[in-house]
């Protein structure tokens, strides 16, 4: 053996050794790696930042101002598109029923004459830290001519309501919470029942029949009563709230961003108004 | 230095021999004895095959060796032996591999023909459970205690995965299917292997001797889960088979509001999966 | 470069390329039709895929030694979020890869493609095959086929490769649903089998066209080396059984592609798909499939046996110990290797009488083998033994094909191959045939037949160490596989122990791992020696190894056109030692009969020796 | 032998790559809580973190209803230097005794007497962190070190509460990685490896939605039901019977995927309370990134705390729920005896305007009604319409309803798994409960119906 292949194997095996542990011939990694347990202590990995409250979503802290209702009205700026109906009359399944005598309408943009847009919720994320309102009567859910009435529902968590099948067919009630647990359960034809969600949620949530593709409602569910849906003008109200600034949300469900179409700051100092007319670019149209 | 590679290549021989002789000590051999008569017959052809290919297999090995290491110290000036080859040792060792060979084969064909050929099968033996080889697991269909398993899917046929349960000390006979790709059904213990042929059902009998649990595992390849293929085969006593059939209906019927009866023991055991009693 | 001349030896030794003809780089090194060329790209092509499927084999091994484990280097990209460990597809993808890329791409195309296009015309004294173009375009046809392999193989990133064995029996090759790779993989999979059957196809031809019309004078059938009865009768074979393949490719690609039900019956319910409506039958592609793939088991293994042949009687100075039988005992594996197929079916289910046939006819083939072997044996005995890299890779192949042909026995007889049908016995059986014996004697036949391709020798002590390890490695790799045959551990297995009753074997495992990772570096040290004895080796004459075929007589490496010499053969190739002259202890074909007068019993041994050897 | 050295640096570089690779597998953070703005996400990230580790760290948080394999027992003798005698007990189905001897390294909690046996489950009474380092279940003497492995004092007094948190998590994780992960994906997002060549794809338990459950509408899946699934599988799906595995491995397995699943819903629930206000796609002209991370900041400071602390607790009292009798599905009503009569009843009610059952069963029960036929919307994503006809369940894949007429039932085929996923649905999929319209005799008669449906044309033929 030459010395420049001395030279040149001793600096190898030397590379062999550093890069591969002999003595180790199990190799490591893999699914049967190690693994160590340790216990939570606390309950949150959250580290405190300088500054306290005003946070996102919660009740700004009232500085001043006189109570009072929050009213308005949502547009939609521009021209609307035309949606389809999702059935036209006669056509649907179902048809001694359903669309017997109208098109079943596409209630996802409902834009009165004068830019006014139906079924968007404005809510407070949280319900300001006193003089909370009474809650509204429970709405009733019902199922006529194959459609979900209301489109945009209002509900309390934990608060029984109604839901009613008005049709000569099953339907059944889907829910889509993001938080609470889902529920799914058949109306026989013109039957009645009852029921509640058991979490508030942070935005409304889809509700559907599966044996009627096209129906669909939107149902908000909160702590407190602190919101609204739109009227077929785009006007809604508030109940009262005391005086104050509060985070608002103005959801639809073809809002482009998670159906939020803005947050707003609203300062509460008698009756306020809140209008806003939103451009077709804020929707997923 | 020369006496090297002579040695090199006896060392060899003597190594296989060595791991054979010590496999059977360090477990590196048959999975337990051969839990059925059949099995017990291919274990013996097995050892028989053994002798003579290990005498064979030393035997040209002993011979190479010996040539490599007169051939080592054949001298450099001398010739090689020049020699075109023998007539009488080319007939010689033609016609006496051929005997050893044909006398091999001709001596198995007996068990082949109790194993697979249908009119060789033993008297009387009713197939007692439909396995069905799916990706990856054994579905087993059983007929209702008492009754004859049909071709068919019956209403009050029993239905379990995985564990196949069988009495022991009479033959019994399986048919086999394929729900989708091949698979084969082998039972190492037992010595039976039969590839699960879509299309086709296939009926195969064994017996096994005594009460055991013996795995079950498919070997052919039936895609990703191939390896995961782990079933059982539990050989019990008559009447306990007939015991499990009679839980497995009970089970099976089992509403959520019906008294248990007898067999309520064991139902509270299946609300956590069924077979404790008998697997571990 | 003018085929007779006589200078023509002094310009083969180099590679200067810019001759007398004005033959440009690329029709001279890239587009051959030179014979030696394509025998060389073959040869490089091969050993580049040899080092794939080792690489592939070698990850089929990591997963069965460490299961679940972070794979080498691969592991980390592929699996990153599982931690590195492969998945079970991939494992099935990884044995399915490696049998094909050996089988397909490996050990086929280094016998008939590499030394079969390299030998023949210089063997049989012709100046190049019979259709020079056809031959180049067997080995370009060997590109697609890579290219097919590999498309399969990287279809969507690694993991959707072909996973259903090389075998791919259907339904899971022929129903997309079935397994992860059974999607558009496994049709580029058939596309590059087509395309290997192709290549080989026209290989064949052009082999049996010059060895029947293509002899120098006096080279009479039986006067040609058994290398060339060898590649005679593996194209004889591929000529018959390829078809039969190409024809149930086409089948399959019909049923994936043109929903054809030539094997999938009806009523199976793969994936949570559709019940099929076939009426096919699983079997029918098990026939053809084996129909082919048996007598390929010759294929990659006839060769060898010529090539050992003729190395070993050239190392032992001696002639080839019953030179007819050996060539019969070829025929007559050739021709049993049709009729035996049915012996991988034992457990399929098919007719039970069959197996009985199958059985008595899987055992004679056994018989022709013990013939060769011991022919072997007859050949080394009385002869000079010198022990260089030639030579231990021809006893090696001698000794690995003893234990796998024996071990063969327990597969031939049906009732033990009911057990050992499918597990690691039979891996371990075709491992030591095709490996051990066949790569064995490619290790050895390219160190020996090294000088003429390229008129410089390999390095000898680098070729030692490289057998040394690779024998080591190779038997401690698939020798405990025939114990965990026995163990009854089945193959292609992602997890056997999740088994309790292989669980003790991964001990085992683990050092054949080992063992086979030695194996696997153990051909980089031939790739090196190979790439740097060609700038390096000790430059040689015509006949290094003083041996006695026509490729002797040609200048190392021979120049356009071989022989610049036209060869006359006066006798067979295996004259060594012949008590006829005695200033050296071989006699080339090509020799004149001496001219010096023999005693008369001399001559009388000889002449009849001669006769029984030449006919 | 230039060409030696060329192969031994090439040796040598494999050795160094080939060797040196020590990957681990991870958790993956979900598509939603890619959405955030990265300030968000990383909260998330090391909220879970906190809250559940990485698959090389697990952390065991006590208020979790897991079983973690935890030994309890109260301290009868303090002795010096870390030396405890304790009778420990274990607490569940995956603490043996036989494991008491195996402790060595796992975590113990001692908490003040004051909360006594409870003590240990809060973290509020700062319950002391030790490891043990020696076990000895004939003197009952536990010897403990400090978290790293040092000598340490104990402060307890006799009476406290000791918990040692056994390895049932470890065990768990080991079995998951080994016969799971490959289809369910390391963090259970049913997208391991092998997942994209399944139909249907393997459970995403992120949701803590299981679909074959013996309990009400709304409420998780119990520990039996999933120790039954595993054991059994689900019949014409991949999800293959691991009868294979001992009881106590499948328990290991159950645990470890309902932990998981709890990951998966503390993340999704804390992605939902972020989403409106943190999501990237809040970044405008109107609101910059500096804008949201200040408000970000604070909302950290002040809420999230509160809001992981009651997503635990809701998480705590959702996945006990189950356990509980009253939230199981157990008929008032024996079974009808299956009779012609019965069947009939049955079908008849299959093809009512009550239920309708045939519109997507199909008349036959072939599973082809005229629902698979329709194109619907996207659940939870209004206006999208799917691209191809059918239903949906809640993970967005397109569920066929089950074809009655093959007999494979994949909840399970006992009159009991019928009647329950008749009477309260099949959770995550648009099969709705029934419980609430029929009455038990209804339910059994469809139950009866269902059974009978591969069989029916010989039924009528004999009829």
């Amino acid at each position: 053996m030459t010395r420049f292949t001395f030279a040149v194997l001793l600096p190898g095996i030397a590379l062999i050794a550093m890069g591969c542990d002999l003595n180790k011939v199990d190799p490591g990694g893999g699914i049967s790696s190690d693994s160590v347990v340790t216990i939570r202590n606390g309950s949150s990995a959250a580290t405190p930042a300088g500054g306290d409250g005003g946070g996102g979503g919660t009740a700004v802290a009232a500085a001043s101002g006189a109570p009072g209702k929050l009213i308005g009205t949502i547009k939609f700026a521009g021209t609307p598109p035309v949606l389809p109906p999702k059935a036209t009359k006669g056509n649907a399944k179902d048809p001694a029923v359903c669309a017997k005598d109208a098109d079943i309408p596409d209630e996802s943009l409902l834009v009165g004459a004068n830019g006014g847009l139906r079924h968007v919720f404005i809510y407070l994320d949280k319900a300001p830290g006193e003089g909370t309102a009474e809650l509204p009567p429970a709405g009733e859910f019902d199922q006529k001519a194959c459609i979900f009435t209301s489109h945009s529902f209002l509900a309390i968590a934990e608060v029984e309501f109604g839901v009613k099948n008005s049709d000569a067919v099953a339907h059944n009630v889907h829910t889509f919470p993001a938080l609470g647990a889902v529920q799914n359960f058949g109306m026989e034809p013109n039957s009645s029942t009852t029921m509640s969600f058991n979490k508030a949620e942070k935005a409304p949530m889809q509700i559907k029949c599966d044996i009627h593709p096209w129906m669909e409602a939107w149902a908000l569910v909160l702590e407190h009563p602190y919101m609204a849906a739109t009227d077929e003008n785009g006007n809604f109200e508030l109940p009262e709230l005391p005086g104050g600034t509060y985070n608002v949300r103005i959801w639809h469900e073809r809002g482009a961003k998670n159906g939020q179409l803005e947050r707003a700051k609203v300062t509460i100092n008698g009756e306020t108004r809140l209008d806003r007319e939103f451009p077709a670019g804020d929707f997923k149209l | 230095m020369n006496k090297f590679w002579p040695l090199f290549f006896c060392f060899w021989p003597i190594v296989a021999v060595v791991a054979f002789w010590i496999s059977p000590a360090m477990n590196w051999w048959f999975p337990g004895m051969a839990m059925s008569p059949l099995g017990q017959q291919i274990d013996n052809l097995f050892y028989m095959i053994l002798v003579i290919v290990g005498l064979v297999f030393v035997g040209t090995h002993i011979g190479l060796g010996y040539v490599l290491f007169r051939g080592v110290a054949h001298e450099d000036e001398k010739k090689s032996w020049f020699s075109h080859g023998s007539h009488k040792l080319e007939v010689l060792w033609s016609v006496a591999p051929a005997g050893i060979l044909l006398f091999m084969s001709l001596y198995q064909l007996d068990v082949w023909m109790r194993y697979r050929v249908k009119s060789h099968f033993p008297d009387e033996v009713q197939p007692i459970a439909e396995v069905t080889a799916r990706q990856f697991e054994w579905r087993i269909r059983y007929p209702a205690p008492g009754k004859a398993l049909m071709p068919t899917p019956q209403p009050d046929d029993l239905y379990t995965v995985n564990d196949l349960h069988v009495p022991f000390g009479r033959p019994v006979m399986i048919r086999l299917r394929s729900m989708d790709v091949q698979h084969s059904f082998f039972v190492p213990e037992l010595r039976i292997k039969q590839d699960a042929v879509p299309g086709t059902v296939i009926p195969i009998w064994f017996e096994t001797v005594d009460e055991g649990d013996f795995d079950l595992t498919c070997a052919e390849l039936c895609g990703w889960g191939h390896y995961k293929m782990r079933g059982r085969v539990f050989a019990e006593r008559e009447s306990q088979f007939q015991h499990y059939l009679k839980t497995l209906q009970a089970e099976q019927d089992y509403d959520g509001v019906r008294e248990l009866g007898s067999t309520g023991a064991q139902i509270a055991e299946y609300s956590r999966g069924p077979h404790k009693q008998a697997g571990h | 470069m003018s085929t007779l001349s006589p200078t023509a030896d002094v310009h083969g030794h180099g590679h200067e390329g810019h001759g007398h003809h004005d033959i440009g780089f690329i029709r001279k090194y890239v587009f051959s039709t030179d014979h030696k060329v394509i025998g060389i790209q073959f040869l490089m092509t091969t050993l580049l895929m040899l080092l794939v499927g080792g690489a592939l084999a070698l990850g089929v091994r990591f997963q069965l030694a460490w299961p679940w484990r972070t794979v080498p280097i691969v592991g980390e990209i592929v699996f990153s979020g599982e931690g590195g460990t492969m998945s079970p597809e991939f494992y099935t993808m990884l044995v399915t890869m490696h049998a094909s890329v050996m089988i397909f791409l490996v050990i086929i195309p280094i016998l008939a493609g590499a030394f079969g296009n390299f030998l023949i015309p210089l063997m049989v004294g012709a100046d190049d095959m019979a259709f020079p173009v056809l031959n180049m375009l067997s080995y370009w046809f060997m590109w697609p086929a890579i290219f097919f392999f590999g498309l399969a193989f990287f279809w969507s990133g690694l993991d959707a490769a072909p996973a259903q064995g090389w075998t791919s029996y259907p339904v899971l090759s022929a129903l997309k649903e079935a397994a992860p790779g059974a999607g558009i993989a496994q049709t580029w999979w058939l596309m590059g089998l087509t395309f290997v059957g192709v290549s080989s196809m026209m290989g064949s031809v052009n082999y049996m066209t010059t060895i029947i019309n293509m002899r120098a004078p006096g080279m009479t059938l039986f006067r040609m080396p058994l290398t060339i009865w060898g590649m005679f009768i593996t194209a004889i074979l591929q000529a018959f059984a390829l078809p039969v393949l190409t024809a149930a490719g086409f089948m399959l690609v019909a049923e994936r592609v043109l929903g054809f039900n030539f094997f999938v019956p009806g009523g199976l319910i793969v994936n949570d798909s559709d019940p099929t409506v076939g009426g096919g039958q699983p079997l029918l592609w098990q026939h053809l499939f084996w129909f082919y793939s048996h007598p390929a088991v010759y294929i990659m293994l006839l060769p060898a046996m010529g090539m050992v042949s003729d190395m070993l009687a050239a190392q032992v100075r001696k002639p080839i110990f019953g030179y007819k039988p050996m060539v019969y005992s070829m025929a007559a594996i050739a021709g049993l290797g049709f009729i035996v197929w049915g012996h991988h079916m034992f457990t399929s289910g098919m007719n039970p009488a069959l197996g009985m046939t199958f059985m008595i006819s899987t055992m004679m083939i056994a018989l022709p083998s013990a013939v060769k072997v011991f022919n072997w044996i007859g050949t080394i005995w009385g002869g000079k033994v010198r022990f260089n890299t030639v030579m231990l890779n021809c006893v090696a192949f001698i000794s690995m094909f003893i234990v796998g042909g024996l071990s063969g026995i327990w597969m031939a007889s049906v009732p033990t191959d009911i057990y050992f049908h499918d597990t690691y016995f039979i891996v371990a059986h075709f491992h030591y045939v095709l490996f051990g014996a066949t790569l064995f004697g490619c290790f050895g036949a390219i160190q020996y037949w090294y000088p003429k391709m390229f008129g410089r020798k390999m390095n000898e002590t680098a070729g030692k160490l490289h057998f040394l390890l690779t024998f080591i490695g190779f038997n401690g790799t698939f020798f405990p596989m025939h114990m965990l045959g026995i163990a009854g551990f089945p193959r292609r297995y992602a997890d056997p122990y999740i088994h309790p009753y292989m669980e003790h074997l991964m001990p085992m495992n683990r050092f054949m791992t080992l063992c086979a990772i030695l194996m696997g570096l153990a051909q980089l040290i031939l790739i090196g020696n190979f790439i740097l004895s060609y700038f390096t080796g000790e430059k040689v004459g015509r006949n290094p190894w003083q041996a006695n075929g026509l490729e002797w007589s040609a200048p190392s490496p021979p120049g356009h056109g071989n022989f610049d010499i036209p060869p006359v053969v006066y006798r067979g190739p295996y004259e060594y030692s012949s008590p006829l002259i005695d200033d050296r202890d071989y006699l080339m074909q090509t020799d004149l009969p001496p001219k010096r007068p023999v005693e008369k019993e001399q001559d009388n041994t000889s002449s009849n020796d001669a006769a029984e050897g030449q006919g | 032998m230039k060409f030696s050295d060329t192969i031994v640096c090439a040796v040598a570089l494999l050795g160094i790559a080939g060797c040196s690779s020590n990957s681990v597998p991870q958790f993956e953070t979900s598509q939603d809580t890619g959405k955030l703005f990265q300030p968000a996400r990383d909260a998330v990230e090391s909220e879970l973190q906190a809250a559940f580790g990485t698959p090389e760290n697990l952390v065991v948080w006590p208020d979790l209803p897991v079983d973690f394999g935890s030994f309890g027992g109260s301290i009868e003798k303090v002795t010096t230097q870390g030396t405890l005698v304790v009778p420990l007990a274990g607490q569940s189905a995956l603490a043996t005794d036989e494991r008491l001897p195996e402790l060595s390294g796992a975590a113990v909690l001692v908490a003040p007497a004051a909360g006594g046996e409870k003590g240990a489950e809060g973290g509020e009474n700062a319950a002391a962190v030790y490891r043990v380092a020696h076990y000895d279940p004939e003197s009952k003497t536990l010897r403990v070190v400090d978290e790293n492995g040092k000598p340490t004092q104990v402060t307890a007094a006799e009476g406290d509460g000791v918990q040692v948190i056994g390895d049932g998590l470890q065990k768990g994780r080991n079995l998951y990685l080994k016969h799971c992960m490959h289809c369910h994906g390391v963090s259970g997002d049913g997208d391991g490896p092998t997942a994209p060549y399944l139909k249907p794809r393997p459970r995403d338990y992120r949701k803590g939605i299981f679909k074959f459950t013996s309990t009400k509408t709304g409420v998780r899946a119990s520990r039996d039901d999933l120790f039954r699934l595993v054991k059994l599988g689900v019949p014409g799906t991949y999800m293959p019977s691991f009868m294979l595995l001992p009881d106590d491995e499948v328990s290991a397995i159950v645990e470890y995927v309902r932990w998981l699943s709890m990951r998966g819903e503390l993340e999704s629930k804390l992605v939902v309370q972020l989403a409106l206000d943190f999501g990237s796609d809040q970044i405008g002209p109107k609101r910059t990134f500096a804008d949201m991370s200040t408000e970000f900041d604070a909302f950290r400071g002040s809420d999230l705390p509160d809001i992981v602390k009651s997503a635990g607790e809701e998480l705590g009292a959702d996945w006990s729920a189950p356990e509980d009798a009253e939230n199981l599905v157990i008929p008032k009503e024996e079974r009808v005896a299956s009779s012609l009569e019965s069947i009939a009843r049955g079908r008849k009610m299959f093809l009512s305007e009550k239920t309708k059952c045939y519109s997507c069963h199909g008349e036959t029960g072939a599973g082809n009604g005229a629902a698979t036929e329709e194109i619907n919307d996207l659940p939870g994503q209004p206006g999208v319409k799917a691209e191809v006809p059918g239903l949906f369940d809640a993970w967005g894949n397109i569920v066929k309803p089950r074809n009655l007429q093959r007999g494979l039932f994949r909840g399970g085929r006992r009159p009991i798994d019928i009647y329950r996923r008749i009477h309260s649905g099949i959770k995550g999929t648009p099969m709705q409960a029934f419980g609430n319209n029929l009455s038990d005799q209804d339910i059994w008669d469809l139950v009866n119906y269902v059974l009978n449906v591969p069989f029916e044309k010989k039924t009528q033929a004999s009829h």
